[in-house]
């Protein structure tokens, strides 16, 4: 796994790569909060898991944990570049309903704070 | 011997190894032609089960043995993942959607093993561990187009 | 316990699984940040141990069992490939280059083994089996660079 | 394992793809045959394994069991698109000293029919 962070306004792009599992949730689960604490402005989460090639309950529920911590000050989560091993799992979990999925990072962002900042998307 | 082909893991819990047992069954189920969809399933299946041994069944501990046996039938793949846990006393309630007894996670396992496999079934005793057994039928897809494949 | 991790993979004597064993030890062995040469030398030599228990060994029949056990100490890996065939009635003749029982082979197997690993050591009871045992330490590739990589 | 035959002059092109092992090696045989028995013109064999991610003695086997076959009518062998796993096989076993590598077909089958015209290369 490989995690590559970037804050953009208030939105922190994680861009996620190999295998999220449980063998890589912890350190997962640091880095975000890491970026989460460093970024206190930081309001919506935008996972790129076009290079994800495997996900399973373990890794997803780091990233739902993750969004808890978020939508509690009316955050939300979007994901881009979703490929199907990865939208397979969060269409099983129910996570499609409640994250907002996107072709790319841009739109998510230029979505993300037009909801923010207006009314709810 | 009916099936036409077996193969087991026996490996150390520690969650390196939950990488290393999806990608042996994946490889090993790749003996019949199917597809990639299907070969997601069956990896995210094996990921669960031997992720719950894990973390369930062995509390973290790295020290223990976690046994899969996967067989092909003529066209079923049959999984056994295997610890000597802890066990689960309520299978039918371990087994609903969304119920763990670790708040930190989803319960939301047993619910994608079911999902991803055509059958599941959970045999557990209390203080002697967990089996989980798993089929799936694998159709060969049409899309396939092996013109030279062995 | 001194070793840092174990995988042990046991399966039926057919070809099918010479592919299956090599991925399976690649993916163990991948926990150690190894280069991609390590790696396929790693594979060479498990290729040619099992094919060899599978033509030697049990002479083709596929209903027998190869046991491969895989061990991680801090840098160095250690495989063990076991089969209870025919075994080898002279090892150090068997080991020579060139030297094969069979006149369509090229008798490159074990060459091929001690070029790719540091050690290996053969045991074999002619009607008993044989246990092939190799090592190879695993140097950090300089060239990797796994800024986060857990 | 993939193969796909060629002939071009008095040379048979055989381009194999995937991991060339005991599993495949009945089949690779049988494939060989059959294209130098179809072709009883072809003289030289040239072996393309760019996209050949593994190949053991089980598989160097079979390679040089046609070349043995060809070589009795002074066929030749070469090697095209040479991978570090191919490559480091065909060196242990001696294999690059008995054959020829080029960086492209065409180069092969030139040099090829130019030698077995003419003086050995
Ligand atoms: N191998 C096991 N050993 C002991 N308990 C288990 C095992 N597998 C599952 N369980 C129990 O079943 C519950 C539900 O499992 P699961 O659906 O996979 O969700 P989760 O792993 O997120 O808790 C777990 O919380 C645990 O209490
Ligand atoms: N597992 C085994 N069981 C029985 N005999 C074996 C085994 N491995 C190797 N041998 C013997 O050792 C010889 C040399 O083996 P090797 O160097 O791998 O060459 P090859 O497989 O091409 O014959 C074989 O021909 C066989 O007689």
């Amino acid at each position: 796994m490989q995690v590559e962070l970037e804050v953009n306004g208030r939105c922190l792009i994680a861009r996620l790569s190999g295998e999220i599992d449980l063998n890589v949730a912890d350190n997962l689960r640091a880095q975000l909060e890491q970026a989460l604490n460093d970024n206190p402005n930081v309001r919506h989460l935008i996972f790129n898991t076009r290079n994800v090639s495997f996900l399973d309950s373990s890794g997803l529920g780091v990233i739902l944990g993750r969004y808890k911590r978020i939508s509690t000050h009316g955050g939300k989560m979007a994901f881009t570049g979703l490929q199907d091993p990865v939208r397979k799992v969060l269409e099983l979990s129910g996570v499609t309903k409640l994250s907002y999925q996107f072709s790319t990072e841009e739109e998510a962002v230029t979505n993300l704070e037009q909801g923010g900042m207006g009314s709810e998307l | 011997m009916n099936y036409k082909n077996l193969l087991r893991l026996e490996f150390l819990s520690v969650p390196e190894n939950v990488g290393v047992a999806r990608v042996s069954i994946a490889a090993f189920t790749s003996q019949l032609d199917c597809t990639v969809s299907q070969l997601d399933d069956i990896k995210g299946a094996v990921s669960e089960a031997v992720s719950n041994s894990i973390i369930h069944g062995y509390k973290g501990e790295p020290h223990h043995i976690i046994t899969i046996t996967a067989k092909l039938w003529d066209d079923t793949l049959e999984i056994t993942v295997e610890d000597t846990g802890t066990g689960i006393p309520d299978i039918k309630r371990a087994m609903q959607s969304g119920y763990s007894t670790n708040p930190e996670r989803l319960g939301l396992g047993f619910s994608f093993m079911r999902s991803f496999m055509d059958s599941v079934r959970v045999e557990s005793i209390p203080g002697k561990g967990t089996t989980v057994t798993m089929t799936k039928k694998i159709f060969a897809s049409s899309l396939n187009n092996h013109a030279y494949e062995s």
